[in-house]
């Protein structure tokens, strides 16, 4: 019964939030809140969740504000009581030490909940692709270790499908972010973050550079490009025979400091974004460093 | 400066000198002839560094003098506190793996 | 010659060029006027030496207000960049640098400088005391302080701006990423400060814990003084890892060592990890002295006890103390893991619970009192609701997950200038309107004070709201200009509407203060607002040594007490012999060794290593003479005391 | 340093005692977050040779142990010295401050050979992640041992020159509590640098 409430109370509000998207004109700019896969849409209901909770507070007390500031202000003839001594009541305390305390205990909960969610690829029964993103100053690079192909400043990913997105740098720390598929993560030097996205539909979706990088960071945009699987693969396939290959050099160049066009790539070095990892520090971050932590003459003998 | 003044006696400096003495030298004694598993090492000498710590500051720095209510005790506590969590924390948080390996 | 000139010199600007033309006409006007007014003495005298508390409050005040100055016209090229984001008004280094010392300036060299004037003037009298605990080190940390923003500020002029953003991560900020003197600008500068404002901590915690009027129990002492106190735990803990960050930082660039470098084994995790350590505490060191002027503003003007005192206290004491556990809630996107998020996320939001308890006992304040709407009330009226939206925004940033959707973006700009414009800067101004004419004996002009208020208030939610919505649209923070495909120009039209107007406000503020100077309503009780603690028991301006006798306190609003029960102040004078009165001299020292700190840290920032040296051996001799001073005090006597009391209008 | 004025001036030189030392203890706890700082970097980076020889190989145990015996020693002495003073013996006071500051002086030049030696054999602050924090945690503790040795001299000069007052005797107890406090700072870089270091 409680469920059924709870459950009832939340399609509202999200409905009322939806609405209120939809009435400022222009939906489908407000990213966020045109979630078009399952990792964008757990972190929408939450935001939703919280504003919804913050609201229930926050409203109620703004009310009591202007109803007390009205009603209680030094003009003469105001008749409402004025109790100049009365300064306490545990009753009152209880009540507004417990509110906040049961509104943060559900809001725990549910980050919890979705925090350790999102660790794991979306959807469990379909392959998963890999993308290698490497960010640099100031470009991305995307890698397809299956398809052994590689793009600069723009991706396209199957539909439905859910991507696993392996993000390090080689230069400044970034973070990689694009919203409609679902929230961030950095990009750091010597170490390769794992983030799970997945678009539900075929699409175009805007994607950013979040994370300061100088000069070049306010160009770090790039678009990533849903499409059917076939179509997807048709993609891989005419990159493989048309594109050129990026060749270590060209990698390179490509690390040099300034902006750079839309480039597709039909080869990679071996091991390119491995090596980039291992290059700066990423040695440090092995799985077995942290239960050898302490073995030092170990992590160095057995390079 | 009334009476209460304790600034404490030769007796206690000497005392005091020859806890920490043994102090270092046990922990030097147990790392040099590997007593025991490294693990264990680490977390018994570091116990002794807390055990000599707690030495000085009662034998050498005299905590306990002042007149009440002891202010920089209770700064030294929660000074204690913050002390675990920066180097903890530090190494909660840092020690993550690159989780793509 | 003139080349080097050129690298040293920043040029290329008309902005800048502007700038310089405009400090060297402000800076030969300050010279000549002092020179043909004979007025070096004085200012010697009165002020560069004074260890005065109150005096050093006001100085910290003017340049707190000058740095708002600087940091609102950094604020403002930026709004103007971002409204036409193709008009190449700023280039894309410049508005870095621009954002940069925007968020530097505001928080470490207007709102700290802020606070520390209020703590400066306020709580010894506060607290019935007649200084505080170290008067010489107050002087030292206020000319630490203003060295060391003056260091920072320089970099506009010579070597460039700092531009790696208000903290600096690396290793865009390593020198790698940001070769030039600008990172050592940034480090220098702070690091001077910085060590000026750990000092103030212990100087008015031992302050707070030693020096209150016979009588004063903690539990009894003013709200104010109890919110400094909190905040003062928070620098003590706070503020050493700072100075270590930035040192690292240092000894990277500087020895070209490996700690935050991608290079060499270094991690700049750790360094991001460490500056919050210190960044996340230091906004609520700024904001928790702004909740005791609230709880004492709101309690004077609806002429009511505060409501829970005692929660008060405690809920202040918890958020300093919890305000050290949450800074991982800045960097939940560096995948430390998902307990690690969990964690950091549910401290973060267990802070919203005695910040609402807070509220709910202003807001029980006012029940049931009579609410008068001074100056100082309507910028806590209007603090409520601002914070509350903003504090709200804050918990749906601590939900770990939506995060990754707010993250760097407008969403994150919008809400922390709530809390830092809606919770610290309405609460300083509420504490200067407040306490204006208890530093200056005569307050401020209230229709100029309305329009500035209303202009600021409508202009914050033009400003800022937009930004929310901006946030939502994908837009990041850091951007110089962006396309116009995405929608987010109009918006970020109406939000540079909107600070323009706060941009108004201040100016309306500058006028309503020489306004005021001129013609403001004179108080002579030293009480104009019926105050209930003991600063409003003495003349305004306070003497030299504050109280003439030491006042003892039998309850909580202790003035208010001792007006209700007549056993004030007055009649107890009257069968009672002024003593001499035992006072710090003044000292030339904190000046010296402060300005010799600054040639320190110039000559690190351009590595030329033996002016640095100079600079430090300068320091070391400061502190050395400072050690074999033996008589640095005096008694003031008893007839100057009867003959100051009387031309201030009190029995004697 | 800094000088204080208190609320009752009956009371003032009952207060004065107190206030500065309250104070001097806190600024003690800042200078143990500063530490706790370092030791996390150094924990963190302890690993991060970069190919380079670890502690293991470059820490010597001869070394660092007189190095630890030292500053135990030079701790008790200054204890002494406190307690001389109390006494009022001036001679006896001087002459502790004086084994304090020469057992403090070879501490600070073992550690500066010891750093050399290590310099020689390429191992400086600019080598790798590890050396950096090393060189920086115990660097920053020997320019602490460093600056409390001028300040003790001066404050040997002071005695000198005045004897022994309500001010030099503040100031004795004072750089007597930050002298002990180093001596507990290396405590756990004896045990947290060069033992864990050896192991
Ligand atoms: C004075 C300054 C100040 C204050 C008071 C706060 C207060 C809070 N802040 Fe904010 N914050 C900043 C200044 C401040 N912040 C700054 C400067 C940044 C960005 C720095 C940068 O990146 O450059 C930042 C960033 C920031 C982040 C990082 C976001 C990101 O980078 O992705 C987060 C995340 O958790 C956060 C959370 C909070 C929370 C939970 C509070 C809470 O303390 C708020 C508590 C208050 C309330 C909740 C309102 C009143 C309460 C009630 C009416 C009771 C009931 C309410 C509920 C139970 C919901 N803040
Ligand atoms: C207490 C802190 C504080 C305060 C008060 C403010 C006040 C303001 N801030 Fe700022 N802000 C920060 C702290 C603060 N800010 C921080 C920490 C950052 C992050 C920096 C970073 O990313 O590193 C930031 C970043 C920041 C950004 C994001 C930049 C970006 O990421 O690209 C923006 C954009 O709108 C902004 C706007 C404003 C505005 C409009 C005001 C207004 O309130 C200002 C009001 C204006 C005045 C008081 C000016 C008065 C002057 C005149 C009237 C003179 C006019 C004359 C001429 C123009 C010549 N701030
Ligand atoms: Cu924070």
């Amino acid at each position: 019964m409680k469920k059924h409430t709870s459950s009832y109370l939340w399609k509202v509000s999200a409905l009322g939030i939806t609405l209120l998207a939809l009435l400022t004109g222009c939906d489908r700019r407000y990213l966020v809140f045109n979630p078009s896969g399952p990792v964008a849409q757990k972190e929408f209901d939450l935001i939703v969740l919280s504003a919804v909770l913050c609201a229930a507070v926050v409203i109620p007390v703004l009310i009591l504000l202007f109803y007390i500031v009205y009603r209680y202000r030094d003009k003469p003839g105001n008749k409402a009581p004025y109790t100049p001594e009365w300064n306490d009541s545990k009753i009152l305390e209880i009540v507004w030490w417990g509110i906040p305390v049961i509104i943060i205990c559900i809001l725990g909960v549910y980050t919890a909940k979705t925090t350790y969610s999102l660790v794991k690829p979306p959807v469990t029964d379909v392959k998963p692709i890999t993308i290698q993103v490497t960010s640099l100053d100031w470009k991305w690079l995307f890698q397809y270790p299956d398809q052994k192909i590689a793009t600069v400043n723009y991706a396209e990913i199957p539909a439905g499908v859910p991507v696993q997105f392996q993000l390090t740098s080689d230069s400044m720390m970034n973070s990689f972010w694009v919203p409609e598929l679902g929230g961030q993560e950095y990009t750091m030097p010597g170490m390769a973050m794992r983030l799970w996205l997945q678009a539900d539909k075929p699409g175009t979706y805007f994607g950013s550079g979040a994370n300061f990088t100088g000069r070049g960071f306010a160009h770090m945009k790039f678009k990533v490009v849903a499409k059917p699987q076939a179509e997807f693969n048709q993609w891989a396939k005419q990159i493989k025979k048309s594109a050129p290959a990026l060749t270590q050099e060209r990698y390179d160049l490509l690390t040099k400091k300034g902006l750079a066009e839309k480039q597709s790539f039909s080869s990679y070095p071996e091991s390119l974004f491995h090596n980039t990892i291992d290059r700066n520090g990423g040695k440090y971050m092995k799985p077995e460093m942290k239960h050898g932590g302490h073995d030092m003459s170990m992590m160095d003998h057995d390079k | 400066m009334n009476g209460h003044e304790n600034h404490g006696s030769a007796k206690t400096y000497i005392m005091g000198f020859l806890f920490s003495i043994i102090l270092t030298i046990i922990p030097l004694w147990l790392v040099i002839q590997h007593v025991m598993s490294k693990s264990m090492l680490t977390v018994s000498i570091l116990l002794i560094a807390l055990l000599q710590l707690i030495i000085q500051f009662f034998f050498f720095m005299h905590i306990r003098e002042g007149e009440k209510p002891r202010y920089h005790v209770m700064a030294l506590v929660l000074g204690a506190v913050m002390v675990f969590t920066i180097v903890a924390g530090s190494i909660w948080i840092m020690t993550f793996n690159s989780q793509v390996h | 010659m003139a080349d080097k000139a050129k690298g040293f010199f920043v040029t290329g600007d008309p902005l800048i060029y502007g700038a310089d033309v405009a400090i060297v006409i402000t800076l030969l006007g300050i010279l000549v006027f002092l020179t043909f007014f004979k007025k070096w003495g004085w200012l010697w005298r009165e002020w560069l030496t004074t260890v005065d508390h109150k005096k050093i409050g006001i100085m910290y005040l003017v340049s707190s207000l000058l740095m708002l100055f600087r940091g609102g016209v950094d604020a403002l090229l930026m709004r103007m960049q971002l409204a036409f984001p193709n008009s190449h008004f700023l280039d894309s280094q410049h508005y870095n640098e621009i954002f940069t010392t925007h968020g530097t300036i505001m928080i470490l060299f207007m709102a700290m400088p802020f606070m520390f004037a209020l703590f400066n003037i306020v709580v010894p009298l506060q607290l019935g005391a007649r200084d505080v605990a170290y008067p010489f080190l107050n002087a030292l940390s206020f000319w630490l302080f203003f060295f060391g923003a003056m260091l920072f500020n320089l970099s506009f002029v010579v070597g460039g701006s700092p531009d790696a953003g208000w903290l600096s991560y690396p290793p865009l900020s390593e020198l790698a990423g940001s070769p030039g003197p600008g990172q050592n600008f940034y480090i220098w500068g702070i690091q001077i400060s910085g060590i000026g404002s750990l000092a103030t901590g212990i100087n008015f915690l031992v302050t707070i814990l030693k020096m209150r009027a016979p009588g004063m129990k903690l539990m009894k002492m003013p709200l104010f003084s109890w919110s400094v106190l909190a905040s003062c735990i928070t620098i003590i803990f706070a503020f050493p890892v700072l100075t270590v960050t930035l040192a690292l930082l240092f000894v990277d660039r500087f020895f070209g060592a490996h700690i935050f470098t991608a290079t060499g084994g270094g991690n700049p995790m750790m360094y991001v990890n460490l500056i919050w350590m210190w960044g996340h505490p230091e906004v609520y060191i700024v904001v928790l002295p702004a909740f005791g002027i609230y709880s004492e503003v709101v309690s004077t003007f609806s002429k009511k006890k505060i409501f829970g005192y005692k929660s008060m206290v405690f809920s202040m004491m918890i958020i300093s103390v919890l305000s050290y556990f949450t800074w991982v809630h800045h960097f939940f996107t560096m995948g430390a893991g998902a307990d690690v998020n969990t964690f950091f996320a549910i401290t973060t939001m267990a802070i919203g619970i005695p910040t609402g308890v807070k509220v709910f006992n202003w807001l029980f304040t006012m029940f049931r009192g009579r609410i008068s709407m001074t100056q100082p009330m309507l910028w806590t009226l209007a603090f409520i609701p601002c914070f509350v939206v903003g504090g709200a925004t804050g918990v749906m940033l601590a939900v770990a997950p939506a995060d990754y959707q707010y993250h760097n973006s407008y969403f994150l700009i919008a809400h922390f200038h709530q809390v830092l414009i809606g919770g610290v800067v309405f609460g300083y101004l509420a504490g200067l309107y407040y306490w204006w004419p208890k530093m200056f004996g005569f307050k401020l002009n209230d229709r100029l004070g309305k329009w500035a208020f209303w202009t600021w208030n409508i202009g914050f939610y033009v400003c800022f709201m937009p930004q929310y919505a901006l946030g939502f649209m994908g837009m990041t923070r850091r951007v110089y200009t962006y396309g116009w495909d995405m929608g987010w120009a109009p918006y970020n039209l109406v939000s540079t509407g909107g600070a323009f107007l706060m941009g108004i406000g201040f100016v309306f503020q500058v006028w309503q203060i020489l306004y005021s100077i001129k013609n403001g309503e004179r108080d002579l009780t030293g009480d104009p607002w019926n105050g209930r603690t003991l600063e409003w028991s003495i003349p305004s301006p306070a003497p030299l040594y504050n109280f003439a006798h030491i006042p003892k306190v039998r309850s909580d609003d202790a003035w208010w007490d001792m007006k209700e029960h007549k056993h004030g102040a007055a009649s107890e004078k009257e069968n009672k012999e002024f003593e001499p009165i035992h006072m710090p001299k003044n000292s030339g020292i904190p000046f010296f060794m402060a300005a010799c700190w600054f040639v320190a840290g110039f000559g690190l920032t351009f590595e030329w290593v033996w002016v640095g040296i100079a600079g430090l051996a300068g320091v070391a001799i400061c502190l050395l003479a400072r050690s074999f001073q033996r008589k640095t005090d005096y008694y003031i006597p008893v007839d100057e005391i009867k003959r100051t009391e009387a031309s201030l209008g009190r029995v004697v | 340093m800094a000088q204080s004025v208190t609320s009752m001036d009956t009371r003032h030189e009952a207060h004065h005692d107190t206030f500065k030392l309250l104070g001097f203890w806190i600024f003690l706890v800042t200078d143990c977050i500063i530490f706790a700082c370092l030791f996390a970097v150094y924990a963190v980076l302890r690993t991060h040779t970069d190919g380079d020889l670890t502690g293991h190989e470059l820490f010597e145990v001869k070394g660092f142990t007189a190095e630890t015996f030292i500053l135990l020693a030079s701790s008790f002495t200054s204890g002494l010295a406190s307690l001389a003073m109390h006494k009022g013996n001036k001679k006896q006071l001087m002459a502790w401050l004086a084994v304090t500051v020469l057992l403090g002086m070879s501490f600070v030049g073992l550690e500066i050979t010891e750093f050399a030696k290590m310099a020689a054999e390429g191992a400086t602050i600019s080598t790798n992640a590890f050396l950096s924090s090393f060189f920086t945690l115990v660097g920053t503790h020997g320019l602490h041992v460093t600056f409390g040795l001028i300040w003790m001299i001066g404050v040997m000069v002071q005695i000198g020159r005045h004897g022994i007052d309500h001010l030099t005797k503040e100031k004795v107890t004072i750089v007597g509590l930050y002298w002990h406090f180093l001596d507990v700072v290396w405590i756990f870089i004896f045990t947290v640098v060069y033992l864990l270091g050896v192991m």
